[in-house]
């Protein structure tokens, strides 16, 4: 099976540091592909590179086979490639129905809409609100409120409900459970089994052992800016992976 | 009363003599200022508050002669009596009457003297001009292209300094009218040509910092110094031979003249007239030096001492 | 600080019909806090509109000066004189407000403004074009600058002071070498060129003087706030003033957005330019130079952030008004110009700190 | 951009010693690049040291004007005479770098330094006190407005920029009222207070003159930058720039290293008034008006991010170098003045993008 | 026993929001309590009032049984108690070393030190270093690198050792380990427990049940801005937990 997103020989160097050394990658369609590796190991950077939010230095990035390259993460958006990422990139004074429709805002039927352009804020929130129920996030009182007001955990679900709403080829998610709750991280997992039931492959990135072996298909364990092997959960336990991640071991295999 | 800036002694010594006069007729005076020169909008403000507040007449010193026109004309429109001090507008008849003095002839008075002081080496002077403001206001340029006219130099546009071609001219260099800025710009002008012997100075201030930029590399005799304005310190300078003449302005009278105008005005409706022969009362402008030269009007320093402001 | 929720909606319609005199909503000044329901309300509804803060010293600045100066004051001739003395500062910042909604600054807005005026009257008094050419020439040279502004602030990537910090020399230099300083008087313009003293023209309704200068600055700021509260464009420059780098990742194109402010910006300018003209009845290339400083002032008193992405631009209007009424009151009060000086420099800290301290107590 | 390391450290060396010609290092600019080692020394030296870019621009300019104006730009004296035309401005400079430094903005530099000028006249010639306590009373007064800045900052809250820009109006007004608008000449000083005028004097070496004025700019400026690096204080400030939410929650007094900042920024005013005198040989009311805005562009030039939190006050004196150097430059050239405006603008925003090109290619 | 720190009716309004709801409080000499509680129940701004970076509106604080209230971090700080709040309250232009010793820097000795005020750099960079080391954290190539070019993981372990090096009388944590790996989370649970066993009490806010049973003494199950209930670890699974702190089960009794 070819590959949804594949990358090659991905390297990317901030100063002296090299972020990331050569790093091949492969996302099939339909799968949950966890990436998991030290801090700084270079999981961010990789899938900074994967969404346009970061230009590597050298090598190749294909989508669906077809050889790309993406300026800026809305030229990945425009591929369908939707991510969370660790800063969760939103706007702290703008309020949480802005920024989950920031930069595909809806306009108003008709007329107004049409010529003056005019926004639907009704139906942004109404959908916004909706979305932030899917993920059990009903402590937030107020869709209108600004984002900076919000905690960790309820910042980092909007921007998880951002992105599973509109990804279409691919959803990326950085840590995406690191500041939530329990209920709430459970939400976030069976969203993103619901997603993929739709059909989507999603890249996890995670610190949480027992979440990633819950869900994933596929483990990237990433190591010193490469990728070190893929392994399948279900041969490998929990402690096979750490120990290859912190490299108290060798891979035997890569699969 | 709106005067150009409050930061030029000059006008601040016109308000204190318009203050002096309106306490002695028991005239109420308000007095306003531009923030900077040529800072037409603040003047067409303060022009639409004398209207508002129900004022008589107003005395301005235009900073920029032809744009608040179209302001006085209202404000004419609606009865006061308008005066225009130390400038003139354009056209003069806008206002009622000027008292003012002729900046160009001040400028050519200077000229003149420098020629003659400076004799045969006038043909190969060197001469560093101290403007006020790249942004070129009236005075400023009235006042440089006199000077030049004086002195024999191609003026080609009076309306802007710096389109001269004369080999005589070093450059200019703009001091914004105050001690700091006659320094820069002497020492800016000294080390492109070490050799300048004659310095064309805006106002008074700015010809002090001329001499202290000169001074400070020992070439403080040898060059001479003119200017513009009159007010006692730079007489003073005059006789100290810190410069060589300057053209004395009375800005003290302009200002106890257009008092009494708006008084009588307001008393009888009668309008002032102005001097024979010109469209405006000239307050006159006299040269002082103490080094008189021929075919040159001046009057001595002890004269200028007596009449000076400030 | 206002008596009712009524009392509040009102204060909030008159921001869209400041022309009439507001004075008498300013008399019944801090007196609430009985009800705390009620003050709650209030409350609310200052934090979500935070323009009404700039728009409460205004008119309790009407009241001051009314009682200071008399009657005279609240005459409708004085307070439209106000607006008609604001107009070109209102514009002006307008496009201050715009630019440093981004996190920007706009330092040429005066220099731009002089530079299109000056444009518009060489066109028709030196090259002998016709008017209607010479206004779509100063406007197109005033989005020209916006443009290049905006290009090295967003492309470049130069901070925004520098660049128009530069621009504003550049821009004020050209001027002076273009204009060859000449001032073109009203007779000239009135013979070939009326519609360069378009915005001269005034609308009489009774003692109160409306100039279409006044009333296209209004209408301005209320076009903008509905830009920039209803449309896709408008969320995106408070996202991109907000967290540039969180804009882009969510979507947005901060360049692209960057660039259309400061053009936004440039043609703005343009236009106040061509309003000056009406204001003044002359064109005059000495103008404006410092214009910058007011309309800066304007926008944050008004209570726009100067490190983006948080304030309204009525309240960039309500503050221009607050110096305006500060302005003409000392002024008719008849304060000698440097006490006038001190006393703005002092209201204008007042100003602001009476909105912290509203905006504290309405948290 | 440099040759060798050794070159590197040499022109880090040459900022200590600035005043000596430095022509000769400037001639072999733009050559290197080809041992890769060598050159990622070099960009990491750059990185580490961002106050060498505006040096290397301060070098390349002079070596450029050099080449323009024939080698009298390289005489001692005209060396030596930028160094003394930007003293005023590289002390008021440092004032403003500090608070930049913070992510605050001081618009009132200029108007301190040119009131306490004026008090220490004011003290010795109005009212007859001696002059060390007339320059006690200059300097104590600069640090209480710098005070009441701070105060109003950090306890009031209120944003910078709105509080000296009242406080610039206030002290320009209350400078001019009571000044009486009086200028106090060089005789009058030199009879009655000469220590007034300390700071005119100067070392002549061969052709080089340095004033007192341009050497404790220096050495203020290296002081600072000792300060800020090397002590907890500088790194306060920094960190307080930076983020001061973060700063406060970490354990530093935030509003009290405001308050210490704005005061030191009114007390170095203070002393660039004292300086001032010396370098004008009189006491004039009318200078600095606009001081502020040169010292911003210092600041800015030399690579301090008007955000906060990041650059380097060493860098600010190279900002001020550049003006300085260009001014002078074009005006040797022979450039009209306003053309000299109009590059000098272009040059701004060229330096900067010159800046910004050099952090690129060595981040 | 008394309780070394005791939060009595703590109330904090944001606006229209309660964050904390007359929140009791208590913790003890030389134990590990674990705070727990949905997204947004208050947790950190409870911590925020004990660490006196937010003010409360009402309630008393007790500090060995002395009334204490603290105007400011500094104020609490000065009293022992050091904290990692969840925003890591770092200068991202400063290095490592700056961070961790930000507001009481070493000064060199002798005359340098005690008239120039000239700082220790190189033993700052030294401590800084081993306490890093300590954690695990050895991914950090330089010492003198700004904080914003470190990954979230590496910041926070770094926000972790600040915290756990100048402690005195209580440590406080507030998701310390959300963004870290496997391996550094080890680390930070070892480091917790050599608090304790320093004789220091600890308060960690954790969304991770298991390192939460693993090493807590007494849990404190926050929700809806109050102490719901104090429970024991061994009392109580994790299941038991979760039921309480999302409403779906009613707490029997108090510890
Ligand atoms: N903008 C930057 N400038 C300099 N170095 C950077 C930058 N961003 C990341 N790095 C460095 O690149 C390396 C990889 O960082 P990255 O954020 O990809 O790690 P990560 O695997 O996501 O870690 P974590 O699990 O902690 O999030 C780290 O050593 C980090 O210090
Ligand atoms: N500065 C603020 N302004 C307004 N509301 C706030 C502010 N800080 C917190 N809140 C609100 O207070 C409530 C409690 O927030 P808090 O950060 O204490 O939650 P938390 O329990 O720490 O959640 P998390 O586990 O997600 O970190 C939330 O509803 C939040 O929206
Ligand atoms: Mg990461
Ligand atoms: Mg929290």
């Amino acid at each position: 099976m070819e590959p949804i997103l594949k990358g090659r020989n991905l390297v990317k160097r901030y100063g002296r540091v090299t972020a990331l050394d050569q790093c091949d990658f492969d996302l099939y369609p339909g799968e949950i592909l966890a990436v998991i590796g030290d801090n700084g190991a270079g999981k961010s950077t990789l899938i900074k590179a994967l969404s346009g939010a970061v230009t590597p230095d050298e090598g190749e990035l294909y989508l669906n086979g077809q050889r790309v390259s993406f300026a800026s993460p809305i030229d990945a958006r425009r591929h369908g490639i939707e991510t969370v990422y660790q800063t969760l990139a939103m706007s702290p004074a703008l309020s949480i129905a802005d920024n989950m429709f920031m930069g595909r805002e809806l306009r108003k039927p008709g007329f107004a809409g049409k010529w003056l352009r005019q926004l639907d804020h009704d139906r942004m929130a109404r959908i916004a609100r909706e979305k932030l129920t899917e993920l059990g996030l009903m402590t937030i009182q107020n869709i209108n409120q600004p984002v900076e007001t919000l905690s960790g955990g309820q910042r980092q679900g909007v921007a998880v409900a951002r992105a599973a709403a509109f990804g279409s080829k691919v959803v990326i998610m950085d840590e995406p459970t690191a500041a939530l709750g329990v209920k709430e991280s459970r939400k976030v997992l069976e969203l993103i089994l619901d997603v993929k039931a739709r059909g989507l492959p999603i890249i996890l990135i995670s610190h949480n052992m027992p979440h990633v072996f819950e869900v994933a298909d596929r483990i990237h364990v990433h190591r010193l800016g490469r990728r070190l092997c893929v392994i399948d959960p279900k041969d490998y336990d929990m402690s096979d992976a750490v120990a290859l991640m912190t490299g108290a071991r060798q891979p035997d295999k890569a699969a | 009363l709106i005067t150009k800036t409050d930061s030029n002694p000059y006008f601040v010594k016109m308000k204190q003599g318009a203050q002096a006069e309106a306490k002695k007729l028991g005239v109420q005076l308000k007095s306003y200022a531009g923030k900077y020169d040529g800072d037409n909008q603040s003047q067409v403000n303060a022009i639409e508050a004398c209207m508002a507040s129900g004022a008589k007449g107003i005395l301005i010193t235009p900073s920029s002669t032809k744009a608040i026109v179209p302001t006085i004309e209202k404000a004419r429109k609606a009865g006061l009596l308008v005066i225009a001090l130390d400038t003139e507008l354009d056209p003069a008849n806008a206002a009622d009457m000027t008292f003012a003095t002729d900046n160009f002839h001040a400028g050519v008075l200077d000229g003149e003297w420098a020629k003659a002081k400076l004799g045969a080496k006038a043909k190969d002077a060197k001469i560093a001009f101290l403007d006020l403001a790249v942004s070129q206001p009236t005075v400023g340029v009235e006042r440089d292209q006199g000077f030049m006219k004086g002195f024999g130099i191609d003026i080609k546009n009076p309306n802007k300094w710096g389109d001269e071609t004369d080999p005589r001219i070093v450059g200019h260099a703009v001091t914004g009218g105050a001690i700091e800025g006659g320094q820069k710009a002497m020492e800016t002008l000294l080390a492109k040509n070490p050799n300048i012997n004659l310095v064309y100075a805006i106002n008074e201030p700015a010809a002090e910092g001329a001499y202290q930029a000169l001074k400070s590399v020992g070439k403080a005799k040898g060059v001479t110094i003119v200017a513009i304005d009159g007010s006692c310190r730079g007489v003073r300078d005059v006789q100290k031979g810190i410069i060589g003449a300057t053209a004395q302005q009375y800005p003290l009278m302009m200002a106890k003249l257009g008092v009494e105008a708006v008084y009588k005005y307001a008393k009888t409706g009668a309008k002032p007239k102005a001097t024979p022969g010109l469209d405006f009362f000239n307050t006159g402008t006299n040269l002082i030096t103490k080094d008189p030269q021929k075919g040159v009007p001046s009057i001595p320093v002890k004269k200028g001492l007596e009449l000076c402001w400030g | 600080m206002v008596q009712s929720p009524h009392e509040a909606q009102r204060l909030e319609r008159d921001a869209q019909r400041l022309e009439q005199p507001v004075a008498a909503s300013a008399a019944q000044v801090a007196e609430f806090d009985q009800d705390r329901s009620l003050r709650h309300r209030v409350q609310h509804r200052l934090h979500m509109t935070p323009s009404l803060v700039p728009l409460f010293v205004v008119v309790a600045s009407i009241a001051g000066f009314g009682l200071l100066v008399g009657p005279g004051f609240f005459s409708a001739f004085a307070l439209t004189l106000i607006l008609k003395q604001v107009a070109v500062t209102g514009i002006v910042g307008a496009a201050e407000a715009l630019v440093i909604l981004t996190a920007g600054i706009e330092l040429s807005v005066g220099a731009i403004m002089v530079i299109c005026s000056v444009i518009m009257g060489q066109f028709v008094f030196a090259y002998g074009l016709p008017a209607p050419v010479a206004v779509l020439g100063g406007l197109g040279i005033g989005a020209l600058i916006g443009f290049i502004n905006g290009t090295l602030v967003a492309r470049a990537k130069l901070p925004p002071f520098i660049v128009t910090l530069g621009m504003w020399q550049i821009v004020l230099a050209a001027n002076y070498l273009y204009s060859g300083n000449q001032t073109i008087g009203s007779d000239q313009i009135d013979a070939r060129a009326p519609l360069l003293n378009f915005f001269g023209g005034q609308i009489q309704i009774g003692g109160a003087i409306l100039t279409y200068g006044a009333l296209t600055m209004i209408a301005l700021v209320l076009l903008l706030a509905y830009v920039l509260r209803h449309t896709a464009w408008g969320r995106h420059v408070y996202a991109v003033g907000d967290d540039p780098d969180a804009a882009e990742l969510a979507g947005v194109k901060v360049g692209r957005v960057l660039v259309s402010v400061y053009t936004l910006a440039g043609l703005i300018c343009a236009l106040a330019g061509w309003v000056l003209i009406g204001r003044v009845g002359a064109i005059s290339p000495n103008s404006g130079q410092f214009e910058n400083i007011n309309a800066i002032t304007a926008t944050v008193i008004g209570g726009i952030s100067l490190f983006g992405g948080r304030g309204s631009i009525l309240g960039m209007m309500f503050g221009a008004l607050i110096v305006g009424v500060f302005t003409l009151g000392l002024n008719m009060y008849g304060t000698d110009p440097q006490w006038t000086y001190l006393l703005i420099g002092l209201l204008i800290i007042l100003a602001v700190a009476v909105d912290q301290w509203i905006r504290k107590v309405s948290a």
